[in-house]
C-alpha cells in the first residue's frame, strides 16, 4: 500500500519538476539571450507569466475537433514518456514505469505528439499550418537517421534497449558512454540540434516565413497547453541525453532526502550545460532552408551514427 | 478647384451630439473585473496579463519605425514581458501605429476580431487621434476609436521609443486596475462599430456574426 | 512531370515577414513560387494629393513621411527641385550640411537594413546590435534637429540651424564607434557560414536586363553595373569628396548585401571628409514670408541616390504658392512591384521575405 | 554652348527625326513637347537606337484650366547620363494614352497607377482593376476637380476639437492675399 502511494505522489512530483525545470530553462533561454544581444531581457519566471496570461484568456478559438485535442495529445505524450523515462538512478521517488520502458518505444511515444499537432493544425485550414507541418516532418526525417544510428550503436554495444540498464552500466563502469562510445554522443548532439527546433533549425515556426507555422491558429489556451507540452518534452529530451551519456544522475552513496537532493542538483547542472548548447549555436547562426537543413543531418551526423554504429561493433567484439 | 470647406464653430447642440458620439464606448459593459470587485484569482490573472503582453505584429503606418528601436537593445520592452506574436490568435496587444487607411482598416478590424479576449489596443500618433496632419486626406480615417475601442493613446509624431513604453506601462496599469481590454465591450456594441465600419469599408464581405 | 498543386499563399498585409505593410500573393507549388502579385495601397495617404493643397513651405512637412525608414532624402530632393526650379544659390557650409545629413541618414537605414536582412533569415543578434547602435545616429539628428526621425532640416536655401556645439565632435565619435562595431556585425554575418548558403544565389537579377528593368541603387551595384547618382549627377558636396562606389558580381542577395557592407563603410568615410572640410560661413539662404512665397512657373526633374537606390522628384508649378504637382519616383516603385514580380517565382517561400528586405522594398515609397 | 554639346546633339536627332519642339533645360536635361500619337515612337526610338534604355518615371499632371492632362515620360542614358522629359498633352475627357509597356515592363506600375488616380485609359493594359485604391467610388482622386477635405469631412468621423485648426488655415489663406497684422511685421521675413 505504502509502495504504491509513493509511486502517485512520485508521479506527480516527476511531473511537477519535469514542468518547472522546462519553463525555467525556457526563461533562462530567453534571458542568456538578452544578455548576449545587449539587452536587460525578461526576468528568468516571464515564462510562468506568459502561461498564467494564455490559460487566463476568455475566448479560445479552436478549429475543429482535432484542433481541440492536439494540445491535449501533445501533453498526453510528454507525460508518458515522462513516466518512463528515469530522472534519478535507483531513486525511490522518481522510479515511476522506468523498468518497463526501452528506447524503442519511447521513439515512437515521443513523435505521438507531434503527430496531434500535425493533425490539429492541419484541420485548422491555414496554409502556414500546413506548411509548417510538412517542414517539420521533413526535418524529423532529417534528424532521426542520425539520432537512430546513435542510439543503435548504444543498443549493439550494450546489449540492450533499456535506458535503466544503460544507467546501471555506467554507474557499475564508472564510466559515461560519452567516453565508452564518443561518435554516438557526437551524432545524438547534432540530431539533438533539430530537435530543440532553436536556430538554424527553427524552420517550422519560421516567424519571417510562415508566421508561426503549426501554431498560427492556436491561441489562448490551446496555445499555454502547447508551451507546456514543449517545456516538459524539453525537459525529457535533456534528461534522456543526460541518462544515455552522461552518466545519469543520482548516483551518490548519501541516504535519502540528501541524496535526493544532491541527484537533483547534478542532474539540474548536467541538463542545464547540456541545452546551453543549443542555445549558444542559435545566438549566432541563421535559419537553414528545408531542404538544407536535411543536407545538413545527413552529412556529418549520419557519418558519426556510422561511425558510431562501427565503433559499436569494433567495441563488441563483431569486427576487428 | 478643391474649396476648402469650412466646419466653422459648432453649435452646442452639435457639441452635445459630438459628446455623446465619442464618448468612450466601453465603461463597464466589458468591465468583468473592475478594482472594487476584483476577486483574489482575477487579482493574480491581472498581474499574469499586465507582465505578459504579446505584441502583434503589424506595422500598420509609419510609427513601426520605432519599434525595432522599442524591441531592441537600448530600450529593450522584453524586460515588460513585451514581445512580437507572428500571429493574431497568439496575440493580445494591437498597436495601430498611426493613421489607418481605408484599405488597411478592414484588415485590422480582421485581425482584431481574430485576436483572443482580453485583447487590447494600443494607438499611436496624433494621426490615430484625430487624423493629424492627414485631416483632410481622402483615403485615411480620422478618429479611430469610432471603428475600434482603443485602450491607450500615445500622442505625438511620431511617439519615440520612451512614450511608447510609458504607453504599455499605462496600459499594465490599466490591467491591474481591470480598466483594460474592450474585446468584450466591443461585441455587445458590435452594432454601433459596425455602422461606423460599414461607413468606412464599401464593399463589406465580413462574417456576418462575430463569432471567430 | 507530375505537377505538383497549385496553392495561393498570402504573404502579408499581416506578416512577420513583410516590411511594412504590403501583401504578397503568391502561388506556390509545394515550396517554390510559381506567381508572385505584390498589392499594395495599405499605407496610402494621398499625400501628392494633399500636398496640392499645402504651400511650398508645409510640404515639408508631409514630404519626409514619404519613406519611413529613411526620410532625410526626400526633403533634400524636394528641396533641391524648389532650388532648381526658383534659381536660388545654396551656401557652401550647407552643402557640406546636406551631405553630412544625408550620410548620416544612410548610414542609420544600413543599420536598419542589417536588422531586416539577417532578422528575415532568423539571425536575430545582428539585428538586436545594429538596431540598437542605430540609436547613436538618431542622437545625432536630435540634436541637430530635434527629431528623431523625421527632421525636416533641408529647406530650399539651405539648412534650418547651424551644428550645435560639439556636434562635430561627437559624430567624429559615433563614427569611430560605429566603425569598431560594423566589424562585429560582419563577423558574425557575412563570415557565417549559413548566411553565406542561404543568400548565394537566391533573388538573382540578370545583369544585362537590370537597367532595362529599372533596377537602380545597391541592387543594381549588386550586379557589377557601377551607376550612383552622387557620381552621375554631382549635388550638394560630393564632386569635392573622394569616396568609392563599390560594385559586385552575381545579382543574388549576397552581391546585394556585399554592396552595402561596403557602402556604409564609404559612407562613414563620406561623412569624416565632410566634417573635416566643412567651410564657414552662413547656413542659409533665406526664403521670403513662406505664405507669400511662390515659385516660378516651370517643373524640375530631380535625382538623389538613397539607400535603396535614386529617389526622383518631378515637380511641377504654376507660380502659385503651392505646387501644382510633386510626384516622387522612389527606388521601391520598381523593385517592389515590378522586379519583384520577375524575381520571386522559382525561389523558396524561405526566401521570400530574404529577397524583400535585400531589395529595401518600402511600401509607403510604393503608394504614398 | 559648347559646354551643353552632347545634349544638343541628341536633341538636333530627335529633331531631325520627328516632328517635335524641344529646349535643353541644363546640363543633362532634355526636355521634348510632342504630340501624344508620337510619343512611344519617340520612346522606341531614344531606347532603341539613342540608348536611353532605362525609364526612370512617368509622371502626370492635371491642367484643369487647360482641360488637359499632361504626362512625362522620362528616360535616362546610362552612357552618356543623359535625361530626355517627353511631354505629351491629352484631352481630360475621356483621357486615353498609348499603352507602353511593351516597350518597357515597369510602365505597366505606372499604368495602373494613373487608370487609378486619373481615370487615363490604357488600351491593351493587362492588370488587375485596382492598384491603390480599394472599392473607390468616387471621380479619380488625383484629378484637381475632386476635393478630397470634402470627401473626408463626408465619410469620415471627425473629433471634435479640429475646428480651430481649420480656422487657423482659413485665416494662413486669407493671410496670404493680405496685408499682415501690425504685430506680425517684425517677425516678416520679406
Amino acid at each position: 500500500m505504502e509502495g504504491i502511494f509513493i509511486k502517485i505522489l512520485g508521479a506527480f512530483l516527476t511531473a511537477i519538476l519535469a514542468f518547472v525545470v522546462g519553463m525555467l530553462y525556457g526563461g533562462l533561454r530567453r534571458k542568456v539571450i538578452a544578455r548576449a544581444q545587449n539587452r536587460v531581457g525578461p526576468p528568468i519566471h516571464q515564462n510562468f507569466l506568459d502561461l498564467m496570461k494564455l490559460q487566463a484568456k476568455r475566448t479560445n478559438i479552436a478549429h475543429g475537433f482535432m484542433g481541440h485535442m492536439a494540445p491535449v495529445w501533445i501533453i498526453i505524450a510528454a507525460m508518458t514518456v515522462l513516466m518512463f523515462i528515469p530522472i534519478l538512478h535507483g531513486n525511490l521517488w522518481f522510479e515511476n514505469l522506468t523498468m518497463k520502458g526501452d528506447l524503442i518505444f519511447l521513439l515512437y511515444m515521443m513523435v505521438f505528439g507531434s503527430l496531434g499537432m500535425a493533425l490539429g493544425a492541419g484541420q485548422s485550414g491555414n496554409p502556414n499550418s500546413a506548411m509548417g507541418v510538412s517542414r517539420g516532418l521533413a526535418q524529423l526525417v532529417g534528424f532521426e537517421i542520425p539520432f537512430f544510428l546513435a542510439l543503435i550503436a548504444l543498443m549493439i554495444q550494450f546489449n540492450t534497449t533499456s535506458i535503466a540498464v544503460l544507467m546501471d552500466h555506467q554507474e557499475a563502469t564508472g564510466r559515461w558512454i560519452i567516453v565508452d562510445n564518443p561518435f554516438a554522443f557526437i551524432a545524438a548532439l547534432l540530431a539533438s540540434l533539430g530537435m530543440f527546433r532553436y536556430a538554424p533549425f527553427d524552420i517550422v515556426g519560421a516567424p519571417a516565413e510562415l508566421a508561426s507555422g503549426p501554431r498560427s491558429e492556436f491561441g489562448g489556451k490551446y496555445l499555454g497547453t502547447m508551451m507546456t507540452g514543449g517545456a516538459v518534452f524539453a525537459f525529457i529530451k535533456l534528461v534522456m541525453y543526460v541518462d544515455l551519456f552522461l552518466g545519469g544522475a543520482g548516483n551518490n552513496n548519501l541516504e535519502g532526502l540528501a541524496g535526493t537532493a544532491l541527484g537533483l542538483v547534478e542532474l539540474l547542472v548536467k541538463t542545464f550545460l547540456l541545452y546551453m548548447i543549443p542555445v549558444f549555436i542559435g545566438l549566432v547562426t541563421p535559419r537553414f532552408r528545408t531542404e538544407q537543413a536535411i543536407q545538413f543531418f545527413w552529412k556529418w551526423p549520419t557519418f558519426f551514427g556510422i561511425l558510431a554504429i562501427v565503433w559499436a561493433l569494433y567495441k563488441n567484439g563483431t569486427i576487428g | 478647384m478643391s474649396e476648402i470647406k469650412s466646419i466653422g464653430i459648432p453649435t452646442p447642440e452639435e457639441i452635445k451630439q459630438a459628446q455623446i458620439d465619442f464618448a468612450p464606448r466601453c465603461t463597464s459593459a466589458g468591465r468583468v473585473n473592475d478594482k472594487e470587485t476584483q476577486g483574489m484569482v482575477e487579482h493574480i490573472l491581472n498581474f499574469a496579463r499586465k507582465h505578459s503582453l504579446f505584441v502583434v505584429a503589424y506595422g500598420t503606418g509609419c510609427g513601426a519605425i520605432e519599434i525595432p528601436a522599442t524591441m531592441t537593445s537600448r530600450y529593450d520592452a522584453e524586460r515588460f514581458g513585451i514581445r512580437g506574436a507572428a500571429t493574431p490568435r497568439q496575440a493580445d496587444v494591437m498597436l495601430i501605429t498611426g493613421y489607418l487607411s481605408t484599405k488597411t482598416l478592414k484588415r485590422v478590424i480582421r485581425v482584431y476580431e481574430q485576436m483572443q479576449d482580453p485583447k487590447y489596443v494600443i494607438a499611436f500618433g496624433s494621426c490615430a487621434i484625430n487624423g493629424g496632419m492627414y485631416f483632410d486626406s481622402y483615403n485615411t480615417i480620422n478618429a479611430l476609436d469610432r471603428y475600434l475601442p482603443v485602450d491607450v493613446y500615445i500622442s505625438g509624431c511620431m511617439p519615440r521609443p520612451e512614450s511608447v513604453i510609458k504607453g504599455f506601462v499605462k496600459l499594465q496599469e490599466l490591467i491591474k486596475n481591470g480598466n483594460a481590454g474592450n474585446g468584450e465591450a466591443y461585441r455587445s456594441d458590435l452594432d454601433w462599430y459596425r455602422k461606423n465600419q460599414q461607413k468606412v469599408i464599401k464593399n463589406w464581405d465580413f462574417p456576418d456574426n462575430y463569432n471567430w | 512531370m507530375i505537377r505538383e498543386k497549385e496553392t495561393t499563399l498570402y504573404i502579408g498585409p499581416q506578416h512577420p515577414g513583410i516590411t511594412g505593410n504590403m501583401m504578397i500573393k503568391l502561388k506556390v507549388a509545394g515550396d517554390t513560387v510559381v506567381k508572385a502579385e505584390t498589392h499594395v495601397g495599405y499605407l496610402h495617404r494621398a499625400f501628392e494629393k494633399l500636398i496640392e493643397n499645402r504651400n511650398w513651405l508645409q510640404s515639408f512637412t508631409l514630404l519626409c513621411r514619404f519613406c519611413v525608414p529613411e526620410p532625410d532624402p526626400m526633403e533634400l530632393t524636394f528641396a533641391r527641385a524648389v532650388e532648381e526650379l526658383e534659381g536660388r544659390k545654396v551656401p557652401e557650409r550647407a552643402k557640406y550640411i546636406r551631405t553630412i545629413v544625408s550620410e548620416l541618414a544612410r548610414i542609420q537605414s544600413f543599420l536598419l537594413w542589417y536588422g531586416g536582412q539577417s532578422g528575415s533569415s532568423g539571425l536575430y543578434t545582428v539585428g538586436q546590435w545594429s538596431v540598437g547602435d542605430r540609436n547613436y545616429i538618431l542622437d545625432l539628428f536630435e540634436d541637430l534637429t530635434g527629431a528623431r526621425i523625421y527632421h525636416m532640416y533641408m529647406w530650399p536655401g539651405g539648412v534650418r540651424r547651424d551644428l550645435p556645439k560639439g556636434w562635430i565632435d561627437k559624430a567624429y565619435r559615433t563614427m569611430d564607434y560605429l566603425e569598431g562595431r560594423l566589424e562585429t556585425y560582419n563577423q558574425l554575418l557575412f563570415d557565417n557560414a549559413i548566411f553565406q548558403k542561404r543568400a548565394q544565389g537566391v533573388g538573382i537579377i540578370p545583369k544585362d536586363k537590370a537597367i532595362e528593368w529599372g533596377v537602380v541603387g545597391a541592387p543594381l551595384r549588386g550586379t557589377g553595373i557601377k551607376h550612383d547618382v552622387r557620381i552621375d549627377e554631382p549635388y550638394e558636396a560630393y564632386d569635392k569628396i573622394d569616396f568609392v562606389v563599390p560594385t559586385f558580381e552575381g545579382g543574388d542577395v549576397w552581391a546585394r548585401a556585399m554592396v552595402r557592407r561596403e557602402e556604409i563603410k564609404q559612407s562613414i568615410h563620406i561623412v569624416r571628409q565632410a566634417l573635416d572640410h566643412l567651410p564657414g560661413g552662413s547656413y542659409y539662404n533665406r526664403i521670403p514670408n513662406p505664405m507669400k512665397w511662390t515659385v516660378p512657373a516651370g517643373e524640375a526633374w530631380v535625382k538623389t541616390e538613397s539607400v535603396r537606390g535614386e529617389v526622383g522628384f518631378y515637380v511641377a508649378s504654376d507660380g502659385s504658392n503651392k505646387p501644382r504637382r510633386v510626384h516622387l519616383k522612389g527606388a521601391a516603385y520598381t523593385h517592389g512591384v515590378s522586379v519583384l514580380e520577375k524575381i520571386l517565382p522559382g525561389e523558396n517561400i524561405a526566401d521570400v521575405s530574404f529577397i524583400l528586405n535585400s531589395l529595401g522594398v518600402c511600401p509607403p515609397e510604393i503608394e504614398r | 554652348m559648347s559646354k551643353l554639346k552632347k545634349e544638343n546633339k541628341v536633341l538636333d536627332k530627335l529633331k531631325s527625326v520627328f516632328n517635335l519642339s524641344g529646349e535643353v533645360k541644363r546640363k543633362q536635361r532634355i526636355a521634348v513637347k510632342s504630340d501624344s500619337k508620337h510619343v512611344s515612337s519617340i520612346l522606341l526610338f531614344l531606347k532603341n537606337q539613342q540608348g536611353f534604355i532605362h525609364l526612370n518615371h512617368i509622371s502626370c499632371v492635371d491642367w484643369i484650366e487647360e482641360n488637359e492632362f499632361e504626362l512625362v515620360y522620362i528616360v535616362w542614358n546610362p552612357k552618356t547620363k543623359l535625361t530626355v522629359l517627353v511631354h505629351t498633352r491629352i484631352a481630360r475627357e475621356n483621357p486615353v494614352m498609348e499603352n507602353i509597356d511593351t516597350i518597357w515592363d515597369q510602365a505597366n506600375t505606372y499604368e495602373r497607377e494613373f487608370r487609378e488616380m486619373f481615370g487615363i485609359e490604357f488600351p491593351g493594359l493587362v492588370a488587375p482593376k485596382e492598384f491603390i485604391l480599394e472599392d473607390w467610388d468616387d471621380i479619380p482622386p488625383m484629378r484637381k476637380d475632386f476635393n478630397s477635405q470634402a470627401y473626408a469631412l463626408e465619410n469620415f468621423a471627425t473629433r471634435p476639437g479640429r475646428e480651430d485648426a481649420q480656422d487657423v488655415r482659413e485665416v494662413i489663406q486669407k493671410r496670404s492675399g493680405e496685408e499682415l497684422p501690425d504685430f506680425a511685421k517684425k517677425y516678416s521675413r520679406d
